[in-house]
């Protein structure tokens, strides 16, 4: 037994070989998050005429376990503007709760008139996003921005690279495969926004809930949904510029109804079967 | 201030032989000076309101705002010298931030109060700062404490309040507020109280000089609209401009009982 | 102006709660040329005297651009307004990259207004020695602020600093109420007869001694007019009459003013 | 999981794995759990500490307070939890005496997830966080592995909770009384010490109330019968 602290509770030196220190040196690589571990699936969502609609389901999974199944993904900021995170929920969480609700505060300080939009939330966080994968600690979520800006929806995605990408139909993860090509079936581009009414848009959202909860192992069959609405403009005194209006509309735990089951009855599989 | 100029009073963190700081006293001054600034705590909120004086007939009429938000529960109404009270609101502002940061929940008033009082302190310890030229009225409203209202001063010490005043028309308001029942009065009572302070304090100090009236409230969000009972309404407030419509009516109310002089007691309230 | 105990350094108070460095500093303001400033509904525009050290010298640069939303004029030591403007620049533009956003005008003059009080708390340092017209355009409509070497910044909507400014102020308080229907080419003109009436006896307006600064709502960049391209205005000035006759009287005005306006950052 | 730094080659060709060497000291398979009752709240966990499949220690307390009405549940490793739970004890007694009032319970949530996510590269802890006050009653919240946080009104954790996971959906009841709410815990960790080869032992009860801090212990020779006392 060596009296030296420095060697308690380790592999004796004459059998091993002295301690190699080197790993305690700056030059090694660092490494930081390998992998997300409570994780939530996908967010869709889709512009129509005079707005957005986008929906998250509210499982938060442990590998394959539904661990907690209360968890809303979905986040207002500000008036203008609902975030929809899919991947790590512990950066989900920091995201919403350190970074936008202090940035949303600091904006409201100000007391002048000015309001952050979707396009500059938007910009915000792909800014953090990419930050963060540039100190090879990125915060692992893909996130959709939906909104209402400068008179147009406002719909736009960012991923735990940085990379940004704007669409009428957006999804992320299961949805990116099994979503979006539902969602581009009403709306295949920017044109057809314009003849999509509400009460389609919520429907085909809605329709695509249901086929990621049939086909996505890591789906909840109840979700929220946010409507985020234009509703006209609203005139500044002194400037005669116009400030918008914005509606956001609230479906929270949404369970998903008119499910397709019965036709399981009429299925007959492998062997030699006779009932 | 009986003896100035005994050569103690040149350098901050300096006690004279009978115990005084001089350059704290002052940076009161410079407070005194300032436009009367109040806060009034009430069973279910608080009332801050300003006489913000009009320098200029150039300036923006509303504009160059006086009360501060420092957190969506907390306003902060100061005298004194206005960058200054940028400075001191900003660092409010950094530690109810930081509060929020590591405990995930907003800051009880008293303790934002307290850090500040700690902060103001900080400047009359060296000799390479000054004081703040400030006195800050703090108003808020927390889940365990209900309403709060503290006044920080440029020493450092701070006290709470039911009523509080401060800047050159305080001995006028301060009377005046000694009159109310508080705390148990409601905000909207308390607004037209204030209004009529304030222009009370500023007929009394500042008659010849044009001034804007400011007002904000702290008031808990779900009782903001509901009366509100007998006792003290507690619960996280929200910190927001007065609506107009009723500081108008204030502001008229506050100018007839000027008209009527000085016998203000008379105004009722009716809520 | 008599030397006191307590005017050394921006540390002291003096037993009145008054900070006379901060206050000396407010009087290098006026030791520059004059600039002014004024909004409209639509438009905000800065006017200023340029100056030339010598006759075959540039003439000093009096308005800065900031960013296409944006500008200042300035009237006190150019090296601190360079410091200033340089700082706006890169708040401008982290709000650009950030947040896709304009910087709002109010925030920007802000930042420097918090800036400049850091400078008035700490020994070893000197407060600021330059006097700032912020004009810009944001979401809310075109602004103007006066910036203070104290740290104090106030919305105008018209406002004059420099040597003499307190006759183009006079100007000012006369007509600004006409300054929010105005005409892009009528804020100018306003501005222009503001500038004219601080002139000394001796001076004019030329084409080399004023610049103009134009930025307008719904996407008019800032622009700043020197030289040929402030004739056409200063044309149209011509034909009208200056609005005071004597001149003598108004520089006692501004004398007797000043110690008032040394108060304006207690409140 | 964490495979930092993980085998270094020695001068004489040995591969020693520090890495290897700390997980086997610190894995500390587990069943804890904690409810909330109309008043209160119960802790429970297991009392058994394994180093591979050797039972280091049969008769663990894994129930730790961090303030007098707020106490927490451990998984995952000893060495860390015991360090986090410190720095949060540390930081609940300075709010109490800096703010002159106890902290509420959320605050040591806070505190505890702050540390959990901040420097989840270099942890292994899942924390569940239960704790009493008057003004909020009974309350609890769970931190799995990266850190996230999440109030809940029961809350399940360590290996052992696999396996209880049907049980307690089940048998979950909102309004419970005290004495159905212990028994519900019992119940579910009694299953997950029957099922999972990492926990074991008595099970240990923390009760929090307006009344303090009360325990209870249930012994498996007993059939973990009897009314803890």
């Amino acid at each position: 037994m060596n009296h030296l602290p420095e060697v308690w509770g380790r592999p004796r030196n004459d059998v091993y070989g002295a301690y190699d220190h080197s790993y305690l040196q700056g030059s090694h690589p660092m490494q930081h998050t390998q992998q997300p571990i409570v994780t939530g699936t996908s967010v869709i969502a889709l512009k129509f005429n005079g707005g957005v609609v986008i929906a998250a389901d509210n499982l938060a999974s442990y590998g394959s376990l539904a661990r907690f199944t209360d968890v809303e993904r979905l986040k207002q900021v500000g008036t203008h503007t609902v975030v929809g995170a899919g991947g790590d929920i512990s950066d989900m969480q920091h995201l919403y709760e350190k970074l936008l609700d202090s940035l949303i505060i600091k904006e409201e300080y100000q007391n002048d008139g000015h309001s952050l939009r979707a396009s500059h939330i938007y910009r915000y966080l792909s800014r953090v996003l990419y930050h963060r994968r540039c100190k090879f600690d990125p915060l692992w979520n893909t996130i959709l921005v939906a909104g209402w800006d400068d008179g147009k929806p406002f719909l736009a995605s960012a991923d735990l690279l940085g990379t940004t990408f704007s669409s009428p139909a957006l999804a992320t993860g299961f949805g990116a495969h099994l979503a979006v090509p539902l969602l581009r079936r009403v709306c295949p581009d920017e044109n057809a926004v314009k003849s999509l009414t509400k009460e389609k848009a919520i429907e085909t959202i809605e329709e695509c809930m249901k086929v990621l909860f049939y086909r996505d192992a890591r789906s909840l069959n109840k979700y929220s949904m946010a409507v985020i609405t234009g509703e006209g403009v609203e005139q500044v005194p002194l400037s005669g510029e116009g400030k918008e209006k914005v509606h956001v509309e609230w479906k929270k735990d949404i369970t998903l109804e008119n499910q397709s089951w019965k036709f399981a009855e009429g299925i007959r599989g492998y062997g030699a079967q006779t009932v | 201030m009986t003896s100035i100029g005994t050569g103690y009073d040149l350098s901050n963190s300096v006690f004279s032989p009978d115990g005084r700081n001089f350059q704290v006293e002052y940076a009161t001054k410079a407070v005194e000076n300032g436009g009367t600034a109040i806060g009034i705590r009430c069973k279910d909120g608080v009332v801050l309101a300003v006489e913000k004086l009009i320098g200029s007939k150039l300036l923006v009429p509303g504009s160059n705002k006086r009360i501060a938000m420092v957190d969506r529960h907390v306003g902060l109404a100061c005298s004194g010298l206005i960058p200054d009270a940028r400075h001191f609101t900003s660092r409010a502002r950094s530690e109810a931030a930081s509060w929020r940061k590591f405990y995930h929940t907003p800051i009880p008033v008293s303790s934002l109060a307290d850090r500040m009082g700690g902060y103001a302190q900080a400047y009359t310890l060296y000799s390479s700062v000054r004081p703040f030229g400030v006195t800050a009225i703090i108003a808020g409203m927390d889940e365990e404490g209900g309403p709060g209202l503290w006044m920080v001063e440029p020493s450092g010490v701070g006290w709470g309040y039911f009523g509080a005043a401060t800047g050159r028309g305080r001995q006028a308001a301060k009377a005046e507020l000694e009159k109310l029942p508080l705390p148990n009065i409601t905000v909207k009572e308390a607004v037209k109280h204030a209004a009529r302070i304030i222009y009370f304090a500023h007929d009394d100090n500042s008659k010849d000089k044009d001034f804007e009236l400011e007002m904000t409230w702290v008031r808990h969000e779900k009782l903001a609209t509901a009366e509100s009972g007998e006792g003290i309404v507690k619960g996280w407030g929200k910190h927001e401009e007065v609506p107009k419509e009723l500081v108008a009516e204030a502001e008229k109310l506050a100018k007839e009982s000027m008209v009527e002089g000085g016998d203000d007691e008379e105004m009722e309230v009716e809520e | 102006m008599f030397r006191n105990n307590y005017d050394n350094d921006s540390v002291t108070f003096s037993p009145q709660g008054r900070i006379f460095q901060v206050e000396y500093a407010l009087e290098a303001i006026k030791q520059g040329s004059v600039a002014v400033g004024l909004v409209s509904k639509t438009h905000a525009v800065l006017v200023a005297l340029k100056r030339n050290a010598e006759e075959l010298g540039s003439y000093q640069k009096k308005i800065i651009g900031i960013d296409t939303h944006l500008g200042v004029a300035l009237a006190g030591l150019a090296p601190d307004a360079r410091v200033l403007s340089n700082f706006m620049r890169q708040q401008s533009m982290s709000s650009r990259l950030l947040y896709n956003r304009p910087v709002p005008v109010a925030r920007v003059v802000n930042a420097i207004a918090d800036k400049a009080q850091v400078n008035t708390q700490h020994y070893g340092r000197r407060p600021y020695g330059v006097g700032l017209l912020v004009a810009g355009v944001d979401e809310t409509g075109p602004h103007l602020w006066e910036f203070q070497p104290s740290g104090m910044v106030l919305e105008y909507r018209g406002a004059s600093i420099g040597a003499r400014s307190q006759s183009a102020r006079t100007y000012l308080e006369r007509t600004y109420e006409e300054f929010a229907e105005s005409s892009r080419e009528e804020l100018v003109l306003h501005g222009l007869k503001a500038l004219r009436d601080s002139l000394a006896q001796d001076k004019e307006l030329t084409i080399a001694n004023t610049s103009v600064a134009v930025v307008g709502v719904g996407g008019e960049k800032f622009r700043l007019y020197d030289g040929d391209e402030v004739g056409e205005w200063l044309e149209k000035l011509g034909n009208v009459q200056s609005s005071r006759g004597g001149r003598g009287a108004e520089e006692e005005e501004e004398a007797q003013a000043a110690p008032e306006e040394t108060m304006d950052t207690t409140e | 999981m964490n495979s930092r730094h993980t085998g270094n080659l020695s001068v004489d060709g040995v591969h020693v794995d520090m890495e290897h060497l700390k997980k086997g000291e610190v894995n500390l398979g587990t069943s804890i759990m904690a409810a909330i009752f109309d008043g209160g709240v119960v802790l429970g966990a297991d009392s058994r500490t394994t180093t591979g499949s050797y039972i280091a220690n049969r008769v663990t307390d894994k129930l730790t307070q961090v303030h007098d009405t707020i106490w927490c549940c451990r998984s995952g490793s000893a060495a860390d939890t015991q360090a986090i739970a410190d720095i949060v004890h540390y930081h609940l007694q300075m709010y109490n005496v800096t703010n002159a009032e106890p902290p509420a319970t959320r605050i040591a949530a806070a505190l505890f997830q702050e540390l959990c996510y901040d420097n989840k590269d270099n942890l292994s802890a899942g924390i569940i966080i239960a704790g009493y006050d008057k003004r909020h009653g009974g309350e609890v919240y769970s931190i799995p592995l990266g850190g996230s946080l999440h109030k809940q009104r029961y809350a399940i954790g360590g290996s052992g909770s696999t396996y209880i996971y049907g049980y307690c959906d089940a048998n979950w009841k909102e309004n419970f009384t005290e004495g159905e709410c212990v028994e519900f815990v019992k119940g579910a960790l009694s299953e997950a010490i029957k099922w999972d080869g990492s926990s074991g032992g008595v099970i240990r009860m923390v009760v929090l109330t307006g009344r303090g801090a009360e325990r209870k212990i249930f012994f498996p020779d007993e059939n973990y019968a009897g009314d803890g006392k």
